[in-house]
């Protein structure tokens, strides 16, 4: 299944993009998608347990299955005020 | 957009929108962006945004607020983009027939946008830049 | 007279009277006359004060407040006279490092005017005037 | 000894003055001051303590004794704000 990532703040200051398109196997969670993050980029290699997950515009856990044409997003530690 | 803006913060037009011949004061909050922060020096900040989900949940903020204060009316505007010093990144306005809650009601306005509405800032100073709450506290 | 004034009040002079480069936030509180008190309709307040004593205390209870924040500055002006609904009698702004302490002392002040300050009220309305807190409360 | 009383709200409207100079036996207090003016004003007659008092722009107890060229002002309850 596809699904759409998006990327703020320091995420996107580390994985050097915006978004990104990714295909997942059926069952896949936003917690297997930080893993693999986690995979690919060392500075995140200190953060086992992901941000903040965000589906479709909402807080989720991160163990939700995500589904065909979700937005997913890590939301790193807010700062806004 | 309706709580996010990328131009400088008009609080007297936040007041307008909100104050009824019922209300009896009105209590506004502005962040400002100040020159130092856990001891650095602190010149610009950049603040982002998940803007969609942000509006989001800055509606279900205030429609919390406003159902836990019913006779309070708000309305809050937060500042996205470069700012420098003594730029305000926030104004709320909460105007009601009493005092008290109005003090209430927009402490607690700024209390929850600060937990949980997706912005965060970058800060620029002297020794470099640095988004705020990312070290250690993912 | 530095906190009574018989002329509107710009709220935004009082803010820029305040802020430091230091601060992070202010509070802005404003009483503003409504069209109701106590199931009465209010056309217009009429306020008196004993000036050179309110002044006094005004100036007491700023330095009482400014000590128990040391780090919040006030600033507060008082309007008197002849005020009609959606006029601001009052605007009080605590600016400082921190937010908790702006809301606390912005909110300990007017609490604390209200108590303290010889200033009087009489509300004008379909049904008459009077002076506010008088009946039987002497 | 002369004392120079105030009168503010609604006192001015029922005493009909903003200020009157009185002359006063020696060890006169404010309390006393308000029980000459109860006698001479019907609407004060509920009113058997003093409201708050101010001496020379202070708040002070209404026992106290007045001096010579003090300021006096009966302080009703107060509404700023």
């Amino acid at each position: 299944m596809k699904v759409r990532l998006l990327l703020f703040a320091v995420l996107r200051d580390i994985i050097g993009r915006a978004e990104d398109e990714l295909a997942l196997d059926d069952g896949a969670t936003a917690r297997d998608v930080w893993q693999s993050l986690r995979a690919r980029h060392p500075e995140l290699r200190g953060y086992a347990e992901p941000p903040m997950t965000a589906i479709n515009e909402s807080y989720a856990a991160p163990d939700t299955r995500l589904r065909e044409g979700d937005e997913l997003a890590f939301i790193p530690p807010v700062a806004g005020g | 957009m309706r709580y996010l803006t990328d131009d400088p913060i008009d609080p007297r037009a936040l007041v307008e929108r909100v104050m009824r011949k019922s209300d009896g004061a009105y209590v506004l909050f502005e962040g400002v962006v100040r020159n130092h922060h856990e001891g650095k020096a602190v010149e610009s900040i950049f603040y982002d945004a998940y803007r969609p989900m942000a509006e989001k949940e800055m509606e279900t903020i205030v429609r919390d607020i406003e159902q836990q204060y019913p006779d309070v009316a708000l309305a809050v505007l937060h500042r996205l983009g470069h700012l420098l010093v003594g730029d305000s990144s926030i104004a709320i306005v909460a105007a009601s027939p009493h005092r008290a809650e109005a003090f209430a009601a927009c402490r607690l306005m700024i209390d929850r946008i600060k937990q949980t509405v997706p912005i965060w800032k970058k800060e620029r100073g002297p020794d470099g830049e640095e988004w705020v709450g990312w070290q250690g506290q993912c």
